[in-house]
């Protein structure tokens, strides 16, 4: 478990050394069951930092979106590290940034937070409509506890934890400078039974499923922007020669958009679950991306975002690759 | 005008009758709510605090073809006449959105695609009962009850709706309202004063905005845009969910050798927005986006049109990803020495 | 309906072995259906999976992508990558609801004439099964 | 000429084999209506002169800047065509072929489907010809000078080829002498030559040509760079003898402390040596190398009260200090010539090679029957005194070769034929001796093979056609059992001796080149050539070439020829000086990579690098093309998720139109 007042002491602690940038970590929300990255410039600000079931968030998405500003000549550039609060699924994405070279390993420390599951906002704005100010939210023993206006109130953790929690077979960070607590159990299994279920049905019926999700799409591309793994200079969706995608909302646009983005994340997807989460419209995101990371733990027994050695599953092969539907 | 008393089994009634129009109204699009042109009643859905995607969607659609061509001639195919419609179940806030919209469609070209359709569809609005945790329309000009741009609103009682006529478009449809309701009496309209009032005391998120757009000029440099644009993924739900946004981009899609020119929402949020051919980008990263959203709506458009480009409807506060709070920047901003 | 329909198919041919192929059986002058037009690359490595879910937007009701035999790539690797990303893509649009028979996949050598005949004729008759591609295809929505 | 484009399309009727079945003037009517076509003509024979002055006139005439000809497959007649728009300064890149006979009017019988298809196969050509950019075939310098990696009969041959045509020449030799496998030899099949005969005066050439360089004793380290300037690293080894002083006299090797008592390499351990050594007499250079692992004075730093042999050599050629030494030099082609492993029957332990004596491979009978060998040409079994001349001698093919079992399925080409030849020599050697010779098949396929063989079966050797399944000791007699499968007869032979007729093998260090060349392998291990039947010698990396068995079991003409062919392949590059470069090669846009070295990892040929590059003051990784490394294959631009590397030729942006034109189509 973590102990909150720990990690605000390492965190004050590494802000402090003059090696480190920023701190990145999570605080309490402007409102109801929210928390919002929390960026520390200076030890003081590490005081509202919280580690609790809330803290859903990726923080890896912003090593790799921060844009490079132009350096004025004559200053170098600025090289200290950032140092990241990560729960198990987020030092995958670390991980798989290192082995994609998206990230340098100097430029980073990496601050392991073992974690024990985070809420699924819809689920719990429904179980708990009347939240109004921000709630603060911790674990029990296979509960999640909220302290809400109306009183502290508990529930079980498979009412309220995001889907992908319930199949984490992470929880404790892969990769870390600095432990903030000890490891946790793991409990959760994959079966893959969303996908099985999807894989089940004939295509019509998986086409009517898909079409009605991908015509509702509006394009905002926040799944895109909020993934650690989507951090190209010039995203392909974005230009006009080619035009890959053109930008017109429309079923046959929206499809192509979410199938190149799936595919570009073919043995790269951690499953951290976030794109599903920041969906507006609420598509089942991981449903889609989750078809390949079984096929691609099943087929080519990768997982991305394990082990910083590894080659990127797209810039390798190996000769007997199984593929039996070639002609 | 006279109100009228419908109720709540009649409302089925109610939509037939307005069968000579074209109707939307919320319902489940996909997974979420938002308006769509109503082919079954039992599918409308009143009872959330705000469709995810507002009604603007209906007035400026995300893609709208502005004219069509054949490859190798010059005649333009503009898109066929509007027909007349009712957009039904619209919040007081983004009704109100809309007014201050029309600012800017009205402004130095009017916009005929915009302006037919602001013309020939009428607002039936529906007042706010149980406002949601992020709305301060009360901060803003706004009030759950509000009638601007409304042509009729409608307020939920018990077992009935109050259907008040505002405009004359409001009145021709009460006509059609006449055959399937009965006329309000007092006690309705004390219980509708009363549900509005408790609607005001639940709005528990309040900022001061008087004083803000003189104060933001001040405030270009400020570090208040680097803190809260730190955490910025640069996507398009605050600026696409917004009401009073309305920027939008141009382009062509031929398919073999027929082509249209259409336009579709765009975000200054996404970086491509200001990306100048060249590759020089006058707002290059997310601090000055943020900067320049809040500033747009609270500075610029108040210096154009006398209005603050926000109606609080919350939408921004609920869907971003990462908590980037208006209220919290608005109150930062009136903080800020 | 489908005894009518002709469905279009768009192919993508790596330069060294079967667009060779396909050029063999022209030279035997073996003969096959018409529906199949060919887009030449110099490798399979080259072909980009998303052409197959542009192709199918644009107007194609089936896809082939056809390369060397493993082994025999000129570039020595394209072809296994290609393998690579196209067991992965054919996952994909089949699981979002594009049928079986749309996408397919061979391995032609430039001496085998006779094969690219009965892919070709394979390839038609799935697409045939399979019908007009209207999932997400381009086709002037709400114009 | 502006890039707006002007295209003209010409359709080829090929006399009757496109117009039969495709209706050409519906086609070039339909060709005209197509946006940007300025030119369309259909003509009997476009690829015949007058169809080329068709194109050229156009050109001049109309300024057509694209030129898109619907007529047979690329792979006929593509150069054809961009040599008529060169000849007219239009670059050949501008033009595009739409292949409407192979693909087309052969393959379709149905004129009406033709035509559609041709029309469409047109539409989509025109689609992609407005977006094609020129292309400019870079032409690089050749270095004018070669590296040779081993100086076997193979390095050898080639060598002196390319330093007769005037070409400097690094022949670079592993072991401290040149000669290879072949100097090891005594005979060779079929015409009995002794070997050192043919190959001496070779070795002596190839040390005193004043065009080639001899780096003996070393090994190369690295090479970078492309075809026409590979920048060579090579190691020389430390001989700890000062090869200008050293005259070979061979005094401290007789004074060392070990003479006599370490096992020679070159009598495959049978001879003896001394820890200062010159491996066979006739060794070139003939200079002296210390052992450093066997050396007393450099494994333990004291030989007695100092080392014998620095005391005994007059000419003070001895010198422990000397340290190894890197050279480097540029060569324009490299040879890889490194020969082969003889298969260790070890692995065989049925045949018991380690466990008896008399149990020896056909290299190491080779050396017992030279008259430089350690008995001195007598065929000997056991040591000194009580060594024993056999009388009962079986020899057993195909040991290590055509089996499955441990790994070489390959046949070795050349047991069948020195197994003959060793028996002959043993038979002449051992008066009375009974030779017999255990076989599954022979394989006498060379010039004078078949004749050999008849030969020496009439002087009196048996072939028993069975495979061996065990030798076993009876007494002082090797006991082979056998089944004569002529005769249906198992046999259990006696006999004195027996010689394993091994095959050959890739060489153990043959990672070493593989790393340095990015060569790859065949499935049998050996160096893979760029075509087994049209380019033997050619590897996949241009400027890189193979001779010998480095590339496959072969016999010496065999060798010999391919040594002269990669020579004569290497003298085009360095005769011409000039060599051209692919043109469609990939190429980086730096501003949008991201340096995630997807594409770095993808190429075959390591073609692509992470460069760092400053992006507006911040230090960032990029990829970059080697643009002479590049082939043109274009799986690092299907690889990369941005697009920020594409192909030439084969862009996004250009394959998208033609795929949209091939989609929709009016």
């Amino acid at each position: 478990m973590v102990d909150v007042e720990k990690l605000k002491k390492i965190a004050r602690e590494t802000i402090s050394r003059d090696d480190v940038r920023c701190l990145i970590g999570w605080r309490q929300g402007s409102y109801g069951f929210r928390a919002a990255p929390h960026f520390v410039g200076k030890p003081e600000e590490a005081d509202q930092l919280i580690f609790s079931p809330l803290c859903s968030h990726n923080l890896a998405t912003y090593l790799t979106l921060a844009e490079k500003l132009p350096v004025p000549r004559g200053q170098e550039p600025d090289t200290r590290k950032v140092a990241l609060l990560v729960k198990g699924c987020d030092s995958r994405a670390v991980v798989q940034q290192l082995v994609e070279q998206g990230i340098r390993r100097e430029n980073v420390l990496v601050i392991g937070c073992p974690c024990r599951g985070v809420v699924d906002q819809k689920k719990v704005e429904a179980k708990y409509p009347d939240m109004g100010a921000a709630v603060t939210a911790d674990w029990g023993e296979k509960t999640v506890i909220f302290n809400l206006p109306s009183g502290r109130v508990e529930a079980p953790r498979e009412e309220v934890l995001a889907g992908k929690c319930m199949t984490c077979r992470y929880p404790n960070p892969l990769l870390a400078d600095i432990e903030a607590g000890d490891a946790v159990a793991v409990w959760g299994s994959d079966e893959y039974t969303d996908v099985r279920e999807m894989e089940a049905g004939d295509p019509r019926q998986r086409w009517l499923f898909w079409e009605e999700k991908f015509s509702s799409c509006i394009r905002c591309y926040s799944c895109r922007n909020v993934c650690p793994m989507c951090y190209c200079e010039d995203c392909i969706l974005d230009r006009l020669n080619p035009g890959w995608v053109w930008r017109s909302a429309n079923t046959s646009e929206n499809t192509a958009f979410q199938l190149a983005r799936a595919f570009h994340l073919a043995g790269r997807c951690i499953e951290c679950g976030e794109c599903e989460r920041v969906c507006p419209v609420d598509i089942p995101l991981m449903k889609l991306n989750r078809k390949l990371t079984k096929e691609v733990r099943e087929k080519f027994a990768f997982e991305p975002g394990t082990d910083p050695e590894s080659k990127p599953l797209q810039a390798s092969y190996r000769p007997d690759d199984k593929a039996d539907f070639i002609l | 005008m006279d109100i009228f008393k419908l109720r709540k089994d009649k409302f089925a009634d109610f939509l037939a009758s307005l069968g000579g129009y074209k109707l939307f109204a919320p319902q489940k699009v996909g997974e979420s709510i938002r308006f769509a042109p109503v082919t079954d009643a039992g599918k409308v859905e009143l009872a959330l605090a705000n469709t995810t995607v507002p009604p603007k969607s209906i007035f400026f659609p995300q893609t709208e073809t502005l004219y069509r061509y054949a490859l190798g001639n010059t005649e333009m195919h503009p898109p066929a006449e509007g027909e007349a419609g009712v957009v039904l179940g619209v919040r007081p806030c983004d009704a109100r959105a809309q007014v201050i919209v029309d600012n800017l469609f009205s402004w130095d070209v009017d916009d005929p695609y915009y302006l037919e359709r602001r013309k020939k569809i009428a607002v039936v609005g529906l007042a706010c009962n149980k406002p949601c945790v992020n709305c301060f329309c009360l901060s803003v000009g706004g009030d759950p009850a509000s009638t601007e741009g409304l042509d009729l609103l409608m307020t939920e009682l018990d077992d009935a709706y109050l259907l008040q006529p505002l405009t004359e478009k409001g009145e021709k449809l009460s006509q059609a309202v006449a055959a399937v309701a009965e006329a309000a009496e007092t006690g309705d309209l004390d219980e509708a004063e009363k549900l509005h009032r408790q609607a005001r005391e639940k709005i528990n998120r309040k900022v001061e905005t008087d004083g803000i757009p003189q104060k933001l000029p001040g405030l270009w440099d400020d570090a208040l845009w680097q803190n809260t644009a730190a955490s910025c993924l640069g996507c398009g739900i605050c600026t696409f969910l917004c009401p009073t946004c309305h920027c939008f981009d141009i382009q062509d899609e031929v398919e073999g050798i027929d082509g249209r020119r259409c336009r579709m929402w765009d975000s200054c949020m996404f970086k491509e927005y200001t990306l100048h051919a060249s590759g020089h980008n006058p707002r290059p990263t997310r601090r000055e986006r943020t900067r320049n959203r809040i500033n747009h709506k609270y500075n610029y458009f108040v210096q154009k049109f006398d209005v603050i480009a926000c109606v609080g409807c919350g939408r921004c506060i609920s869907f971003c990803p990462v908590n980037i709070d208006i209220v919290e920047i608005l109150r930062q901003v009136k903080e800020a020495r | 309906m489908s005894a009518q329909f002709e469905p279009n198919i768009v192919a993508f041919l790596c330069n060294w072995c079967s667009y060779a192929g396909a050029d063999l059986a022209g030279t035997s002058r073996t003969h096959y259906p018409p529906n199949l037009n060919v887009i030449r690359v110099m490798c399979s490595g080259r072909v980009n999976p998303l052409f197959v879910v542009n192709a199918l937007q644009q107007g194609a009701d089936g896809v082939l992508v056809s390369g060397c035999h493993p082994g025999d790539c000129h570039y020595m690797e394209g072809n296994f990558h290609a393998r690579r990303r196209f067991t992965l893509l054919r996952e994909l649009i089949e699981y979002v609801g594009v049928e079986p028979g749309r996408f397919n996949m061979s391995w032609v050598s430039a001496s085998e004439g006779a094969k690219w005949k009965d892919v070709v004729g394979e390839v038609v008759v799935k697409a045939k099964e399979a019908g007009p591609f209207k999932q997400f295809r381009r086709d002037k929505i709400n114009w | 000429m502006n890039n707006k484009p002007k295209i003209g399309v010409y359709v080829c009727h090929c006399g009757i084999n496109i117009a039969k079945t495709v209706d050409v003037d519906a086609v070039s009517e339909f060709a005209s209506r197509l946006p940007n076509v300025k030119v369309v003509r259909n003509y009997a024979y476009m690829c015949s002169d007058p169809g080329q002055l068709l194109i050229r006139d156009d050109i001049d005439k109309e300024g057509l800047n694209r030129v898109v000809v619907a007529s047979c497959s690329p792979r006929m007649h593509e150069n054809t065509f961009r040599k008529t728009l060169a000849a007219v300064g239009l670059n050949p890149y501008y033009l595009e072929m739409a292949n409407i006979r192979e693909q087309c009017s052969w393959v379709h019988e149905d004129r009406d489907e033709a035509t559609a298809k041709a029309k469409k196969l047109i539409y989509a050509a025109v689609a992609k010809a407005r977006l094609l950019e020129p292309l400019y075939e870079k032409e690089v310098d050749v270095e004018p000078a070669s590296l040779i990696i081993g100086a076997g009969i193979a390095g050898i041959q080639a060598a002196l080829d390319i330093a007769n045509a005037g070409f400097k020449v690094y022949l670079v030799e592993k072991t401290p002498s040149v000669g290879g496998r072949m100097s090891q030899l005594d005979k060779t099949f079929p015409t009995l030559d002794c070997s050192a005969c043919i190959l001496t005066p070779k070795m002596v050439d190839v040390a005193n040509h004043p065009k080639i360089e001899l780096l003996a004793y070393s090994q190369v380290e690295e090479i970078a760079g492309y075809v026409g300037n590979f920048d060579v690293k090579v190691r020389k080894k430390a001989r700890f003898v000062d090869v200008h002083k050293c005259t070979g006299c061979g005094i401290c090797a007789q004074e060392c402390r070990l003479t006599g008592r370490i096992p020679s390499e070159f009598d495959m351990g049978m001879g003896k040596r001394a820890a200062i050594y010159l491996p066979f007499p006739q060794a070139v250079p003939a200079k002296y190398t210390v052992d450093p692992e066997r050396c007393l004075f450099l494994t333990r730093g004291k030989c007695g009260k100092s080392p014998k042999c620095a005391d005994a050599c007059s000419a003070g050629a001895i010198n422990f200090e000397q340290q190894d030494e890197i050279v480097e030099f540029k060569v324009g082609t490299v040879i890889v010539a490194t020969g082969f492993d003889p298969f260790d029957p070890a692995r065989k332990p049925e045949y018991g090679y380690s466990d008896y004596a008399n149990v020896i491979t056909g290299l190491e009978l080779e050396r017992l029957v030279s008259a430089s060998g350690p008995t001195g040409g007598a065929v000997l079994l056991g040591e000194g005194e009580n060594a024993v001349v056999p009388k009962d001698i079986a020899f057993i093919k195909c040991v290590g070769s055509r089996d499955k079992s441990v790994g070489n399925e390959y046949c070795s080409r050349v047991c069948c034929m020195y197994t003959a030849k060793l028996a002959h020599l043993v038979q002449e050697k051992v008066p009375g001796a009974n030779v017999r010779i255990y076989y599954m098949d022979v394989r006498a396929f060379g010039k004078g093979f078949e004749e050999f063989y008849d030969r020496v079966r009439r002087e009196g050797i048996r072939y028993i056609r069975g495979n061996p399944s065990e030798i076993f000791k009876r007494g002082d007699k090797l006991v082979v059992k056998v089944e004569d499968t002529l005769n249906a007869a198992p046999l259990e032979d006696e006999v004195d001796m027996v010689v394993l007729a091994v095959g050959l093998e890739p060489r153990k260090d043959a990672r070493e080149i593989i790393d340095i060349l990015r060569l790859s392998q065949s499935t049998d291990r050996f160096y893979l050539e760029a075509h087994p039947k049209l380019a033997p010698v050619d590897t996949a990396t241009d400027g890189v070439f193979l001779a010998g068995c480095a590339q496959g079991p072969k016999d010496i003409p065999d060798t010999v020829a391919q040594a002269k062919g990669a020579a004569s392949s290497a003298l085009v590059l360095l005769s011409s000086g000039k060599v051209k470069i692919q043109a469609q090669i990939s190429f980086v846009n730096e501003n949008t990579c991201r340096g995630c070295a997807y594409c770095v990892e993808i190429c075959p040929y390591g073609a692509i690098e992470l460069v760092a590059v400053s992006r507006m003051g911040n230090p960032v990784q990029v990829a970059r093309v080697n643009e002479a490394l590049c082939k043109g294959c274009g799986a690092c631009a299907a690889a990369c998720f941005s697009g920020s590397i594409q192909q030439k030729s084969f862009m996004d942006r250009q394959i998208l139109p033609q795929i949209a034109a091939l989609g929709v189509m009016r």
